[in-house]
């Protein structure tokens, strides 16, 4: 690979990935916030592939595409899980939101019992 | 991400990478391509956790109680349906494509896995899995079967050879193969499971947690 | 370590799994925690006169496990330890009768009675470590065992007592904890040693010693009740009188003063102490201590409430004795550990059979109480009476010693400091007497109980007649060779070396 | 052998019981027992060789570092595999009654998720102590941070919904940090095995970059001030054993990763200014936990902002311990004050669930007259608040006495104030809690009753951890075995 392209590559890493959590911190709306973990993961993703391109020779380092595969599938199980955990949310909350600066800590001990106990 | 970038541009561009060392052992590794060799074999270490932290996400989606009802008449989506039959056998036989040519190409147990959880995700969009959605336990044996299989082979290596996922000679294609497969069949299952969001839906009763507990 | 060593074990044991197996105990089933208390008592009692007989025999007593990294948990049976140890024992077992007797009918009794045997754990722990750490362990579990027993009655007043009482301690033990940390990082492990254990960082560390030497003062001085670290003492007045009795007499006063005898004699060493300068300034604390705690008992209308602040003074004779180099003031404060024990612990019996019997809790209630109950007032005299310094009583034999011993010393002040004690000693508890005696009683008592043949129940009246025939005999047969006096004279002896 | 058989018992076997578990809804309880003697055992065999021939290595695979994946065993590890033991075995114990007292459908409901998602939390726990492959990590960490959040989320009310929500997303983003760190270290170095990392000691800009990314990712996962935020409303809506694990032992795992990282695979790059910047962190974190703690109304809530000051004294251990004086002392300070933390916590979640269950809420102020009817579990919270004090002869006394005893040798005044201060706070809100239990109240105290179990597997942790402090030596012996050959500098702090 030309070295210009790798480096192009890299940066563009780079920038998926602070795109990714600047959305993840600005976003409110709980899926926006998951697709934004999701454009973090890429940036990341990009990276692993992108050094195993440098690797000398026809074929590619093999390790971090392991990695990477490794790495897919665990972010597609957390997609799935905080999917699951955002529709429950929504469903006992009706919101798709988390309130900032929630603490439970606001709420009094005997409301809270019906559910922790 | 200055910073990043400045970083990665600074990584030294013939690197120290692992390419060579994976190429070279190759041979002793029981499989041809050398991903697989590193996901099932160099490192298959990691991928035994992984296949846990998949049934983790299950069993953690499937926690928050049931999940959305399948559309209720399949009758109603001809569209869909005529697709499914024709893509199904497709799914499935490309799913099984992958496998057996992951030992010496791009391929294996979580390309076709996501094969078959595609084809499950589109049979619960038909509504034709209701039937097989109520089959909890055998679902549920699905799921484990990957982590069981992988677990118990780890063990046996163990036995045979003294080391942790250390194959006997020889013997390691098939077993990779056999992991492979175990794996493949939870893997499928728990990405098209993942879709419904919790435990599939029990016939005609609310599902467990859908109505907000009783805040007094 | 030692096969004998595990006497000193055993006087530990003795408490703790008496204390722990009550805690287990039903409620209700009171003769049973009565006999495991008295059986504890009783043990601990053997267990320290084989110990003392033993080392009459010659035999050495040493007792270690490992601990911390490089500092073991050790218990040695000194002489320092011996005296501590024996005075909290015999009046452990007198305490432990009293308290059954008091406690009798009232609820938690299971809990007050464990948390106290664990409480003379951590004071017999005290006089028998051999090593700061161990000290400083035990030092902190007495602490953290007293708390349960100031807040034993669960009122709001109770609370806030328990509050400001662990407040104090605590603030101490974290500032002891600071100094004990610091000593080991220059000296490495510091066990007991007589005539100190810093011999070799007195020539280059000298400053850092002062600021060591200030810092254990601090420490230690929130539990021996130093003003201005004294204000815990009588807010703690709000537990039941037992535990009064054992607060002031035997464990948390008595384990300050004993702690600040041994940090001056066996980990400082009173010379080297006296070269440091730092036991003047110590002098003129407990000076100020003593006539404070006096001034302010003189003014105190609740009995208790007196006796704690005589308490807050009378200790202050034994940091005195120590602050002040010389054989004899030494003596006249060590043996005033033992004496103020015995004489304190009098008054509060006292104290709580007016309580426990007639409902008196002032001062201005006791019009006439001697004649209601003679015994209990009898002893009570004569506790106050020796406090005053009345001779031949225990007190006159401390006060005696400490005038002597500061003149030896050239510090002449200190005999009129003690003489000014001696007048508002008189000053706040001879009209005590004066009510008790010569005054006409009341047509009804405050809350009057009955308690069948004696004047109160036999167990409340047990304790403190022995505990003031003890005073008396301390007095009476000080200059015999079994007295506290004459093995306080073995330890001067042997501070300050041949 | 006894390693790889070890490794079995650690990491495959409770993996297995977790799929089991989930196979078998209903044999959860049993199948936890099973994992946990299994693991006991384990346990047990890995200290005995450890302690008998220093570190352990198994090569997985047979191939070795760099290609494959190396597992080791040394004095820490052994140790936090060891305290990961006690507390899950408490917790299983706990737990096999905790959910049964709900008679209700949606009780069946959480216990039988309970166990597969308890045991994947041990596995991942296990495999996370036993690795020296920072990818490998990686993978143990999400297995980690899934189970904690989904067991956050088990008690299913709005609450603990929405601190799970929040968890998750705060636990993936730091997990990507760290993942992008590992890449960046793969491309500079080649390798992502621990012991070939500190060999290499490369002094590019990279590895400094990749160190800031993942020791910002697993601060956050720990929970370390500033980003401590997620932690409270996480760990005090959980159900109580749950709780008793995120605060026990799930920041802990994230813990051990930053500790392998900066004293093991970038040792050189422990500069003096790291090190007090990361306990000038800690220390904030002491000073905010203590004071929001003093500052609760509910009792979980103050148990969990306690877990943040306490996380702080783990970070106390960065400057006592990267310094070439004393720095054993510092290191194995940290290390006990992190195992009694973990059972001193454990004990007080477990009590404050009993309270909750009896008394039907956990106000502080109307906790009047808990003690009377739950003298078991108060006696249990009374002596873990001993070891979170720190008062001798805890666990909590020997881990700062190790601390402050560095602090004194390496002349760091400043420090040992901020230690002696912080215990002063913890003793003020302990004593918050015991002060309204043992006022005497009118109240009706114990409405429903507990399970003796419940109550015993409470005190018998707070027994240990008020008291492992008398055998304080002991992990000190057992955390220098192994230590020093990849740790130089800690090397310089012989037992005094």
């Amino acid at each position: 690979m030309p070295d210009a392209d790798y480096r192009l590559y890299l940066m563009a890493s780079a920038a998926i990935f602070t795109i990714g959590f600047y959305s993840m911190l600005t976003q409110a709306h709980l899926l926006r916030r998951i697709m934004a973990f999701n454009v973090m993961g890429c940036g990341v993703f990009l990276l692993f592939i992108t050094l195993a391109a440098r690797a000398p020779g026809p074929v590619p380092d093999p390790v971090p595409h392991a990695m990477v595969l490794t790495g897919i599938v665990v972010s597609v199980c957390a997609t799935g899980l905080a999917l699951a955990l955002a529709g429950r949310v929504q469903t006992v909350t009706g919101k798709t939101e988390l309130e900032p600066g929630e603490d439970a800590g606001g709420r009094s001990g005997a409301a809270h019992h019906g559910s922790s106990a | 991400m200055g910073a990043l970038s400045w970083a990665a541009l600074s990584l030294p561009a013939k690197p120290p990478g692992l390419a060579k060392a994976s190429l070279d052992r190759l041979g002793e590794s029981g499989v041809a391509h050398p991903v697989t060799a590193v996901l099932l074999n160099y490192r298959g270490y990691d991928t035994l956790l992984e296949v846990g932290v998949l049934l983790l996400a299950l069993a953690g989606a499937w926690s928050l109680g049931r999940g959305e009802q399948p559309a209720e008449n399949p009758q109603s989506r001809p569209l869909l349906l005529s697709l499914l039959r024709v893509l199904l056998p497709m799914l499935l036989l490309a799913a099984g494509h992958l496998l057996w040519i992951g030992a010496f190409a791009p391929g294996g147990a979580f390309q076709g896995g996501a094969l078959l959880g595609g084809a499950l995700v589109l049979l619960i969009l038909g509504g034709l899995a209701r039937r097989a959605l109520k089959r909890e336990r055998c679902l549920r044996a699905g799921l484990a079967l990957g982590v069981l299989v992988f677990a118990g082979i780890a063990a046996v290596t163990m036995a045979l050879t003294g080391g942790l996922l250390q194959y006997p000679p020889g013997a390691g294609g098939a077993l990779i193969l056999v992991i492979e497969t175990a794996a493949m069949v939870s893997i499928g299952l728990a990405l098209g499971l993942l879709y419904l969001g919790g435990q599939p839906p029990e016939g005609a009763r609310r599902s467990l947690l859908a109505t907000p507990p009783d805040h007094a | 370590m030692n096969i004998d060593g595990l006497v000193l074990l055993g006087i530990l044991l003795s408490s703790f799994l008496t204390g722990v197996a009550i805690f287990f105990l039903n409620e209700e089933s009171h003769r049973l925690r009565t006999w495991l208390n008295l059986l504890g008592a009783g043990l601990k009692l053997i267990l320290v006169a084989a110990l003392l007989w033993g080392i009459y025999q010659g035999h050495e007593y040493s007792f270690s496990i490992d601990f911390l990294p490089g500092i073991p948990l050790a218990l040695g049976a000194d002489a320092h330890s011996v005296l501590f140890v024996t005075l909290s024992t015999v009046l452990w077992f007198w305490t432990t009768l009293y308290a059954v007797g008091y406690l009798e009918g009232s609820p938690h009794r299971s809990r007050f009675f464990g948390f106290f045997s664990l409480c003379v754990t951590a004071t017999t722990g005290i006089a028998l470590s051999a090593n700061l750490v161990t000290f400083l362990t035990f030092y902190e579990l007495l602490t953290v065992t007293t708390y349960p027993l100031v807040v034993h009655r669960g009122t709001e007043d109770a609370m806030r007592g328990g509050r400001i009482y662990l407040a104090y301690t605590m603030l101490g033990g974290t500032v002891l904890l600071l100094a004990v940390v610091w000593l080991h990082g220059l000296a490495g492990p510091i066990a007991f040693r007589e005539r100190g254990a810093i011999e070799s960082l007195m020539a280059t560390r000298r400053g850092e010693l002062q600021a060591l030497f200030m810092l254990f003062m601090i420490g230690i001085g929130f539990k021996a009740a130093l003003v201005p670290l004294h204000g815990w003492l009588p807010k703690a007045m709000v537990a039941p009188a037992p535990v009064s009795a054992l607060l002031h007499a035997v464990a948390v006063v008595k384990a300050g003063a004993f702690g600040i005898v041994r940090i001056v004699h066996d980990v400082f060493g009173i010379e080297n102490a006296a070269k440091l300068g730092v036991l003047q300034p110590l002098a003129i604390a407990a000076g100020v201590t003593i006539l404070y705690g006096s001034l302010l008992a003189l003014f105190q209308d609740g009995l208790k409430k007196r006796l704690a602040y005589s308490t807050v003074s009378q200790v202050s004779y034994i940091v005195l004795g120590t602050a002040i180099l010389g054989p004899l003031a030494t003596i006249g404060g060590l043996v005033h550990l033992v004496h103020q024990g015995l004489m304190k612990i009098t008054l509060f019996f006292g104290a709580g059979n007016y309580a426990e019997t007639l409902g008196i809790h002032r001062v201005s209630e006791m019009n006439g109480v001697g004649r209601r109950m003679p015994w209990t007032t009898a002893a009570f005299t004569v506790a106050a009476l020796g406090m005053i310094g009345l001779p031949p009583l225990a007190g006159h034999v401390s006060k005696s010693y400490l005038n002597q011993g500061a003149a030896a010393a050239g510090q002449e002040w200190v005999a009129i400091l003690l003489a000014a004690s001696s007048l508002l000693n008189a000053a706040y508890f001879l009209p005590i007497l004066w009510r008790a005696w010569f005054m006409s009683p009341p047509r009804q008592w405050p809350h009057e109980h009955a308690f069948g043949r004696w004047e109160t129940h036999w167990m409340l009246l047990a304790a403190p007649l022995v505990t003031a025939g003890l005073v008396l005999w301390a007095g009476l047969s000080a200059e015999s060779s079994f007295s506290p006096l004459a093995w306080v004279k073995l330890i001067a002896a042997r501070e300050y070396g041949p | 052998m006894t390693f790889a058989w070890a490794i079995v018992l650690l990491v495959l076997l409770p993996l297995a019981a977790a799929a089991l578990s989930f196979a078998f809804p209903r044999r959860g309880g049993w199948l936890a027992a099973g994992a946990a003697v299994g693991i006991g055992v384990g346990t047990a065999q890995l200290i005995r060789a450890v302690l008998a021939d220093g570190a352990q290595i198994h090569q997985v695979g047979g191939w070795g570092a760099p290609l494959g994946i190396d597992l080791r065993a040394d004095g820490l590890a052994v140790w936090m595999l060891l305290v990961a033991g006690i507390n899950g075995a408490a917790v299983a114990l706990y737990s096999s009654r905790y959910f049964g007292m709900e008679r209700s459908e949606e009780g069946r409901h959480r216990e039988r998720y309970f166990w597969p998602l308890f045991l994947f939390l041990w596995t991942a726990l296990n495999a996370l102590f036993l690795s020296a492959d920072i990818f490998n990590l990686y993978v143990t960490l999400e297995m980690l941070g899934f189970a904690a959040v989904m067991l956050a989320a088990l008690a299913g009310g709005r609450d603990a919904l929405a601190a799970a929500m929040r968890y998750l997303l705060v636990s993936l983003s730091a997990s990507l940090f760290y993942l992008l760190g590992v890449a960046l270290v793969y491309g500079q170095c080649g390798t992502v095995d621990l012991r070939l990392l500190a060999a290499q000691a490369p002094a590019q800009p990279a590895p400094w970059v990749a160190l800031a990314l993942m020791t910002g990712g697993l601060a956050t996962k720990t929970a370390l001030l500033p980003m401590h935020f997620w932690l409270p409303p996480a760990h005090a809506s959980a159900p109580a054993p749950v709780s008793a694990l995120l605060s026990a032992l799930v920041v802990k795992g994230s813990f051990y990763i930053l500790l392998r990282l900066w004293f093991e695979a970038f040792q050189v790059r422990m500069t003096p200014a790291v090190a007090q910047a990361l306990g000038a962190l800690g220390a904030a974190a002491i000073l905010w936990g203590s004071i929001s703690a003093l500052r609760q109304a509910r009792l979980k809530l103050l148990i969990a902002h306690s877990t943040v000051a306490q996380i702080g004294y783990l970070f106390l251990l960065f400057p006592r311990a990267a310094s070439p004086k004393a720095g054993f002392l510092g290191w194995s300070g940290g290390l006990i004050l992190l195992g009694a933390h973990a059972c001193a916590k454990t004990a007080m979640f477990l009590t404050a669930g009993n309270i909750l269950h009896a008394v039907g809420h956990d106000r502080i102020k109307d906790l009047e007259g808990v003690t009377r009817g739950l003298p078991v579990s108060m006696f249990a919270f009374g002596l873990s608040a001993l070891s979170l004090v720190g008062l001798p002869p805890s666990g909590g006394f020997a881990g700062k006495w190790l601390l402050l005893s560095a602090g004194v040798a390496q002349g760091q005044w400043w420090w040992i104030a901020m230690v002696l201060f912080g215990s002063l706070l913890a003793a003020a809100y302990v004593v918050r809690v015991l002060t309204h239990a043992f006022t005497s109240g009118s109240k009706p105290a114990i409405l429903n009753p507990i399970p003796p179990v419940m109550e015993w597997t409470a005190l018998v942790l707070a027994i240990v951890a008020a008291g492992f402090g008398l055998a304080a030596f002991w992990p000190a012996e057992l955390l220098r075995a192994g230590a020093p050959q990849a740790m130089p500098f800690l090397a310089g702090g012989a037992a005094p």
